[in-house]
């Protein structure tokens, strides 16, 4: 029995394509009319595979005054999104397979999109050390993208020797690709406005 | 490797010149990369602090011309929702970050028009592919940015392309209110969003 | 001119004349036996002062006095900031207690623009971080035009850390501003990249400048910078870009030398040349003073936020 | 250098009829010198101070005539009262003009105030302020081109170069050779209520 997530979507435009209908049967999309779907009168919207973000802050643990993955994952939704990638440096640091775990059930409590936690390279994503990168791999979060975003892993051999070890499941490194050195204390893109604010660029 | 947030025309020829080595890199641009630059900060408001910072006009052209012609795989929005405090001091002290997930589908579609992709039928498949169908393929996601045909999981949003809005941070689902685009009227509303069929969002509210 | 005073880039040719002629008639009252005037009588100005600088805060706070204001300083160290209080915080403390101007010196640029938000009194950028610091360039324009009768036309140098200078950057905009032709000298290291778009030369031969510089204005050295690897040595740095009496004397003749202060002398200027005929550094001082008065009238002598009743 | 830019003459002057020509500047003026050596038996402490723009122009032809009467030079000068002006806060911030005092300083001597036109007598109130902070004169005396009535305070001038009765909304416009290049006092219409 077609259940309430079936749908007869009229007048979409897929793409931006001529206006037709979709049909979706249980959650998927489908050929034909599924019996008992609730219809949704499109009328000319563009209709879009839902979009996935690589790259969010949803600050939860440690910050849930400025978001928590509830909040984060609405306006996700409102934004059209239907997956979205959690950053690591929350407090704790998501280094170990508990925390994106918890991130994880998090976004699955919320309910609004998918939340698929980015695990961090690097404990406590100081560039020195890497992460249990294969117990996050491993864990329900099913962890494939590790970031130490908001910082950069400066230092080569560790950054080989990630790239390396992630080969075992797949994994991609998203690098927040910064010289710290050149970049101590800036505030600002360096250039004509900075020289006139007086701000470090 | 993934290169998260470019912001430079130079970076771009990097991952040019990477990619056309072979080597297996992706990359990602930020909506406010693709739209804001940094005579902003002149006003010194701290909504305007973000890591990388917003760069030049040279610099936004270049990524948009990266973004279509795919040296850029994806747009990621590094939503970075800041508590009130942190974000209303002097510069200097401030945190970086923006918000974005509620105003990156209109930023993008304002960014790329503005280049001159305004054909619809080159607009919304290169949209799909840079918001969907590349960043799941990156995140090794088999159930996300599929195509719209038989056989999918139906996540997908359905986008009111005529429908201008002026941002507003009081009204964002958000709780960070340092959204760079307060005030600005953006084309193009999300108004509805589903998740393996179940409606996340109708009529541009939460369902 | 507007509510606030927060760079030389918010005062067009005629506000900068205004406040300088403005400057000339107050310095007369330093002759006078009462050195008092009436017109800010039962207004409060407050000097809000994150960094110490007992030069300009003095200056600002005699300034204020002769106007018959009533002064609060609020330094940084022994008030509620000291423990962490937000600048928006002390912003609104100030505007409770009915400040109608507040004097602000930060070492964050753009701390005086945000301020501008939160109050409704006329702010005063006394000096903000690497950015700028207005009275100093008007003050230092005043110096000229005291010394050598005009501003436009001169050929003005200006010798130091223009990276971290909000000297420099006030002085570049208003002397620009008021038609005189600057040039930066300094090491590579510490000139602002994008300080091509500014509206002055660039060198780095002092020795090339000086014998066709009407003006030359040394900037400090702070401490500081003097082992962040900008330049080798304080010694190097002193032979290539201190301004010593051999220096001195390929000046024309009825140039001047200006420091901001406070000097390290032996370093960016040698001790002769400080004290010599040609040095404005005591005078730049007083004048500070006159400026002041005259920037304080001008922003707060009207009606709340009173355009200048243009006297053409 | 000076900023004393002339204030504009407000209302439109072609509209104004004449009430005194140059002739009649001259002998006022004249006159007014020969009342202060007569008053002051002779001009040694008197010091004229013009009150910018047009009081400082009338007080050098006054200072003119009586070094003619007394074969000496007079001590002139300027008073600026804009920072002692009472009705700042309402109206828009001034440029100042010149205050130029004489070496000597105005204490134990006899000041004369010059103006153009005495009317509400709120300037004059201002001078007296301004020269409180200046020295202790033996004592001020005050002469004017025009007097037009409508005082507002206790005082009067002491030399008059003309009684002109005015209603409150008419203008009278003083034009000197020297700021205007013509000698003369208009009376100008009333003006729409401003």
């Amino acid at each position: 029995m077609s259940g309430q997530n079936s749908w007869v979507l009229k007048g979409v435009r897929p793409l931006g394509g001529e206006p037709t209908t979709l049909f979706v049967d249980d959650g998927v999309l489908v050929d034909a009319e599924p019996s008992g779907a609730q219809s949704f009168d499109a009328d000319g919207l563009i209709a879009l595979p839902g979009l996935v973000d690589l790259h969010t802050h949803l600050r939860e643990p440690g910050r849930e005054d400025a978001e928590t993955v509830e909040t984060g994952t609405l306006a996700a939704a409102l934004g059209g999104f239907t997956a979205v990638h959690a950053m690591a440096n929350t407090e704790p640091v998501a280094d170990v397979a508990g925390v994106v775990e918890q991130v994880w059930r998090l976004g699955q409590d919320a309910g609004h999109c998918d939340v698929h936690p980015v695990g961090a390279v690097t404990v406590g994503l100081r560039g020195e050390q890497l992460a249990e990168l294969g117990a996050m791999a491993e864990s329900a979060a099913r962890v494939r993208v590790f970031s130490d975003d908001g910082k950069c892993v400066h230092d080569p051999m560790l950054m080989r020797r990630a790239l390396e070890y992630l080969r075992a499941f797949d994994g991609v490194i998203a690098q927040h690709a910064q010289d710290p050195r050149l970049t101590d204390g800036a505030q600002m893109n360096e250039g004509v406005q900075s020289a006139r604010l007086g701000l470090v660029g | 490797m993934h290169f998260c947030h470019v912001s430079t025309a130079g970076s771009v020829e990097l991952v040019r010149w990477a990619k056309s080595k072979g080597w297996n890199v992706t990359a990602e641009v930020t909506p406010h990369h693709l739209f804001l630059t940094d005579d902003l900060v002149a006003s010194y408001d701290p909504v305007f602090k973000v890591n990388p910072p917003l760069r030049t006009a040279d610099d936004v052209e270049a990524l948009r011309a990266g973004l279509v012609d795919g040296t850029i795989d994806a747009v990621a929005t590094d939503h970075a929702p800041h508590a009130l405090e942190d974000k209303e001091t002097e510069w200097a002290a401030a945190a970086f970050g923006m918000t974005g997930l509620e105003t990156a589908l209109a930023v993008v579609i304002a960014a790329l028009t503005e280049h001159g992709v305004d054909d619809p039928a080159a607009l919304w498949p290169l949209i799909a592919d840079r918001m969907s169908a590349r960043p799941a393929a990156i995140g090794r996601l088999s159930h996300q940015g599929q195509p719209l045909a038989a056989g999918a999981p139906a996540n997908l949003v359905l986008v009111d392309a005529a429908a201008a809005w002026t941002v507003d941070p009081a009204q964002s689902a958000s709780r960070g209110r340092n959204t760079p685009f307060a005030g600005r009227t953006l084309p193009a509303r999300v108004t509805a969003t589903f998740l393996r069929g179940r409606p996340t969002v109708l009529d541009g509210k939460p369902a | 001119m507007n509510r606030h005073l927060l760079s030389a880039a918010d005062l067009n040719r005629d506000d900068a004349l205004l406040v300088l002629d403005t400057a000339e008639e107050l310095a007369r009252l330093a002759d006078r036996p009462i050195k008092k005037l009436p017109t800010l009588r039962g207004r409060t100005v407050v000097n809000l002062f994150f960094e110490d600088s007992t030069r300009t805060r003095t200056s600002f706070e005699l300034a204020a006095k002769r106007l018959s204001a009533d002064v609060i300083n609020f330094s940084a160290k022994g008030s509620s900031v000291s423990k962490g209080e937000s600048l928006k915080d002390t912003a609104l403390t100030l505007e409770a207690m009915g400040a109608d101007a507040v004097v602000v010196r930060h070492s964050a640029s753009g701390a005086p623009h945000r301020l501008a938000h939160w109050i409704r009194g006329s702010v005063v950028n006394a000096g903000d971080g690497t950015h700028e610091h207005p009275t100093q360039a008007l003050l230092d324009a005043f110096t000229m035009r005291q010394r050598l009768g005009r501003v436009e036309g001169l050929h003005v140098t200006i010798v130091g850390d223009v990276l971290h200078s909000r000297v420099a950057r006030s002085n570049v905009l208003l002397l620009h501003t008021l038609g005189a032709e600057v040039t930066l000298v300094a090491p590579p290291t510490l000139l602002p990249v994008g300080v091509d778009a500014w509206p002055c030369d660039v060198s780095f031969d002092l020795d090339a400048v000086v014998p066709k510089s009407d003006v030359v204005m040394m900037l400090r050295v702070q401490r500081e910078r003097m082992h962040g690897g900008f330049f080798p040595t304080t010694r190097e740095y002193s032979r290539r870009y201190g301004l010593d009496a051999r220096r001195m004397a390929t000046l024309p003749d009825d140039a001047i030398v200006m420091h901001p202060g406070p000097m390290n002398r032996g370093v960016e200027i040698a001790a002769e040349v400080a004290d010599s005929v040609r040095s404005t550094i005591v005078e730049q001082v007083a004048n500070g003073v006159s400026v002041r008065m005259a920037v304080l009238y001008l922003l707060l002598g009207g009606g709340m936020a009173e355009a200048v009743e243009s006297a053409a | 250098m000076s900023s004393a830019r002339p204030r504009p003459v407000s209302g439109d002057p072609a509209a104004a009829r004449p009430v005194l020509d140059a002739p009649d500047v001259g002998r006022a003026l004249t006159r007014i010198a020969h009342e202060i050596v007569e008053r002051n038996h002779g001009a040694d402490d008197v010091v004229l101070l013009g009150i910018p723009t047009r009081g400082v122009t009338l007080a050098r032809r006054i200072a003119q005539r009586v070094e003619g009467i007394e074969g000496r030079p007079v001590r002139t000068g300027s008073l600026d009262v804009t920072m002692y002006r009472d009705d700042l806060r309402m109206r828009g911030v001034r440029p100042l003009e010149e205050t130029d005092i004489p070496a000597a300083g105005i204490d134990d001597s006899v000041v004369v105030l010059v103006d153009d036109v005495l009317f509400s007598g709120r300037t004059v109130r201002a001078a007296l302020d301004a020269m409180g902070d200046l020295g202790r004169p033996r004592a001020v005396q005050l002469a004017v081109l025009v007097d037009r009535g409508h005082r507002e305070l206790p005082i009067r001038a002491d030399y008059v170069g003309k009684n002109i009765p005015t209603s409150l909304r008419e203008t009278v416009h003083v034009l000197l050779d020297e700021i205007d290049g013509r000698d003369s006092v208009l009376l100008g219409p009333a003006e729409e209520a401003r």
